[in-house]
């Protein structure tokens, strides 16, 4: 078990590098959709939703999972559509410029 | 069937990482979401296709109920609001990893190993933190709480005292798994936390609060896949807690000031006013004048401001510019980093409007083109051309580099009243010479431009 | 013992990351000094090595440990030494200029 | 205990990966040198005192004889020769991993699942290819083998079948774990296989070879490190393994080739020679000549290549620029993104003689400087300034983009014969009529040129 917690740090850590190295490479006229599309990547809680809210434990782990699959959808829907409508009207501007 | 899903997760993961590299373009970012949608999708579906889940009611009922709200708000929601609605999704982010760990705690309840118990404190600390901070910051932004900072005397000390509390609240849970008093009340603390650390923070320094839990909700999603051994959720919570991390960073850097001077500092509080007799110098000057001024330029930079997003003025400002340029006039863009209330806010604005990239420039690469250009146009901004951020030490603004709009032979400045910006900094550029107010709300009076230019 | 694998799996995918973010950012100046210390970091298998060497399990394991111990020492003493050495010109250059 | 180790692997990890991260500026690249080897010690330390081990005097005795001999070739070794030391080392590298798989091979025999036998014949495979391979391009550079490409017929079709013949094998292998005769077939069908895969590739590809076979050694610990189920084999190895993936992507790209085109194209068997009467018209000028041509020149351009590297006249050409710059030219040094025999090898060159940064300039920032250019000097460098590969379509440089010395108003090339560069290629520039070739070594060449222009 502890190992692989220790794994799951070996992990975290390199994810950290990824995520630092590749942000740093987006530039500041496209710093609100990588705001709104980081938050809606940070509903992948939903995975873990999806199993409270299905494994049938108890009621208490089904209503508390429910409700997290409620409020992640909201963020991954949500926050993935804006990120899209955002940088759609990046998009249109190339096309007449 | 496992080995397919956590195949089926790396995948996902891979997805994720190159939707965000290829953030890193205007070309390719739209590509990037669509990457990052449907990593989330095989991620969901090889959940689902998990045998643990043996009951698929809720999960569909929450996922229906979910997407009809987020598709709601997403297509609803203003691009003057963005940033709310950056805050609220937030909260809803971290809020949701906190009930999932909260759920694993009772489906565990007696074999706890101590590891998972300390995943999970974090879990539901910085899920509950992000929850309530992340309202609080939307209400802010809203309207809905006062904007300015709430300061009491033992702020500090009370934060100091409820971490404390926290802390036992922790050790004790450790020590006593079973005992879920312990943990309600680390979620209680945890609740009041979020919100005595966001209450005391001015309006202006909320961006910064809002990455910041962007970073925490992040963090929590990763606590919680600590808690359910669950790679995805360590992979993505570590990619978004390190680009919140980065933008605060960059937020920073742009307002000269530190983190931790943002989150203690309750800044905008001792905001000195300028003279009244100064005040009483400002005339304020009609469109035909602002008309002529611009007619009579060879050479016009236009600062933009949270303002032009309240007017929704972004559409009349590119036909102003247009009508400029096929008068022969040279005319280019100054983006403020911290202009709007987002990093990066008033690109998204003027994209909207198709403004084209090359007429936006950066603050340190259009700095010092002032002193050589005949009319500054700034378009409801204020804070980012405050030049006590330069000389006046006890401005709350003091350090920040700002636009240099008061080095042009001659300013306009569209905006409603004389009041203060975001920070509550008077400005004293509304005072200077060379300064003329057209009062009114910017698309108006931005309308009212191109339409005496056009005759 | 498959769960090792794949998790094994992630680690190396998010590594093979971070060494890309990571080596696009070196500059042409740099990339001698970069061969050389990559290589010298190959060797890391030494690691490896000395297990082999020190376990004790059979005559032929042991010896083929001890190869390996000393083929991959050679290695990573050599590269890192090498590349400090390249690397102390381009020091010394600075201080000059 | 197994928690510190593992703790102290992630430690070390990371200290890697910053390494890494330093080595992009020239100004921490040495701190970053400094943070792999600490690295390297803490993986050392953390996996000495693991309990498996219980016999150190072959650990110790293996160290001991490892670090003299490589604290000698370090020492040792020239600048020049850094291609070779490179090769070399991937080569032991690889070699170390494949050992370190078969040692592990030989303790679990019988209780070996299939996956680790997978894992097991990819480090096999990858180890003893990077081996020989590496070996045989040591000894072209070194110049014990023919450098020039050694081709058969039927040679791709040999390939195939060893290729075949080691996929066979590998199936057994999975099949029957115990049987060491198919584990020896692979080893020897891999050493074989890196043989034949390297022999046909001519002497001014190496360099990508070394590169990709560095990428190898990378990928062979990584496999390794899938055998042993350890997470600090399996980083460095990826860490590795992607370094030399991009190295050598940067290198194709700058010759202008693919990789497959570079290990199967044998590049430099057709070489086309120039027409013998072509020939008769070179004249050898003296250094007198050069001298005075330097000093009615306003403008020089200096183009090193390998040739600077054999004679080591690195230092006698940094006197030679300073001379120049004393008397009011103007002088710059143009470099070449394969000049030499590795990526940076003329940059590691120039350091080593002090020169300074900005001296120096890419192919793309100076390439157009050259037709208001009044010298270019071009020393020992030859395929690098060869126009064929701008013109003709036979030529194997064509497409290679280079430095356009031959647009210069005159051009002084300094090498010691007319003999062709790496490549085999003979060059026009040398019967250019504006080309003045001073034949000899380059040291003496510029040293003399040194003496005449001070006097
Ligand atoms: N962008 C970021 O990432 C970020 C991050 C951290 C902090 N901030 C803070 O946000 C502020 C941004 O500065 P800023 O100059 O863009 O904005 P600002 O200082 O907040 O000023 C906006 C101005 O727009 C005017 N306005 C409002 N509605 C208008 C309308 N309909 N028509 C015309 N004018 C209107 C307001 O004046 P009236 O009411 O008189 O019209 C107001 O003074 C700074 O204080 C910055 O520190 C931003
Ligand atoms: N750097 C890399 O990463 C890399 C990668 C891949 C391929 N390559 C290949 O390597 C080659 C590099 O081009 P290059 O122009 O630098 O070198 P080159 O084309 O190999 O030419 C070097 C020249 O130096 C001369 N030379 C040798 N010893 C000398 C001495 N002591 N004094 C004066 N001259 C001497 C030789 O002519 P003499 O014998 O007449 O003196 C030779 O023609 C290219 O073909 C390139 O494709 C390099």
């Amino acid at each position: 078990m502890i190992d692989l917690l220790l794994i799951a740090l070996y992990i975290f850590v390199l994810a950290v590098f990824v995520g630092f190295e590749t942000i740093t490479k987006v530039p500041p006229l496209l710093h609100t959709p990588l705001m709104s599309g980081t938050n809606a990547i940070s509903g992948i809680t939903l995975v873990g939703a999806l199993i409270s809210a299905g494994a049938g434990h108890s009621t208490l782990s089904t209503l508390l999972g429910t409700l997290a699959v409620i409020i992640a959808t909201i963020n991954v829907v949500g926050g993935f559509l804006v990120t899209d409508r955002m940088l759609e009207m990046f998009k249109k501007k190339k096309k007449e410029s | 069937m496992k080995t397919i899903i956590v195949l089926a997760y790396l995948l996902s993961s891979v997805l994720f990482i190159l939707g965000l590299k290829n953030l890193s373009s205007p070309k390719t970012a739209r590509r990037g979401n669509l990457f990052a949608m449907i990593a989330m999708l095989i991620a969901i579906i090889a959940t689902l296709i998990k045998n643990e889940i043996v009951d698929f009611t809720f999960i569909i009922t929450g996922l229906i109920i979910g997407s009809t709200i987020g598709v709601i708000i997403a297509r609803k929601v203003s691009m003057t609001a963005m940033p709310q609605m950056v805050a609220l999704f937030n909260g809803l982010g971290g809020g949701a990893s906190a009930f999932v760990a909260l759920a694993e705690y009772y489906r565990l309840t007696g074999g706890l190993k101590p590891h998972i118990i300390i995943s999970m404190i974090i879990s539901f600390f910085v899920g509950a933190v992000t929850l309530t901070g992340s309202l609080v910051a939307f209400g802010k932004l809203q309207g809905i709480i006062k904007s300015a900072p709430i300061v009491f005397k033992a702020q500090r000390f009370l934060n100091i005292l409820i971490f404390t509390l926290f802390l036992i609240a922790g050790v004790l849970l450790i020590t006593n798994p079973a005992n879920n008093a312990y943990l309600l009340a680390i979620l209680a603390i945890a609740m009041i936390l979020g919100i005595l650390l966001v209450i005391p923070i001015g309006g202006a320094d909320m961006p910064v609060v809002i990455s910041l839990l962007n970073s925490c909700s992040g963090l929590a999603a990763a606590a919680t896949g600590f808690v359910l051994s669950n790679n995805i959720l360590i992979i993505c919570g570590a990619l978004v807690g390190a680009s919140g991390m980065i933008l605060t960073r960059i937020m920073c850097k742009a307002m000269n000031r530190s983190v931790s001077n943002i989150i203690f500092g309750a800044v905008g509080t001792i905001s000195k006013d300028i003279k009244k007799d100064d005040k009483q110098k400002v005339i304020a000057y009609t469109e035909e004048d602002a008309s002529m001024m611009l007619e009579n330029a060879q050479t016009v930079i236009i600062i933009p401001g949270y303002g032009l997003a309240v007017a929704q003025a972004q559409f009349a400002l590119q036909e102003l510019v247009k009508t400029l340029i096929n008068n022969g006039i040279n005319v280019r863009y100054a983006i403020h980093p911290v202009a709007g209330r987002m990093p990066g806010h008033m690109n998204v604005l003027l994209a909207e409007a198709n403004v084209s990239y090359d007429l936006l420039f950066d603050l340190g690469d259009i700095n010092n083109d002032f002193q050589n250009t005949d009319v500054a146009l700034v378009v409801g901004a204020n804070d980012v051309v405050n030049p006590s951020a330069r000389a006046d030490k006890d401005s709350p603004l003091f350090g920040m580099p700002i636009l240099n709009a008061d080095q042009a032979k001659s300013v306009i400045i569209c905006k409603r009243s004389l009041s203060p910006g975001f920070s509550g900094v008077d400005n004293e550029l509304f005072y200077n010479k060379k300064t003329m107010m057209i009062f009114g709300d910017a698309k108006d009076s931005i309308n009212e431009l191109i339409k005496l230019l056009k005759t």
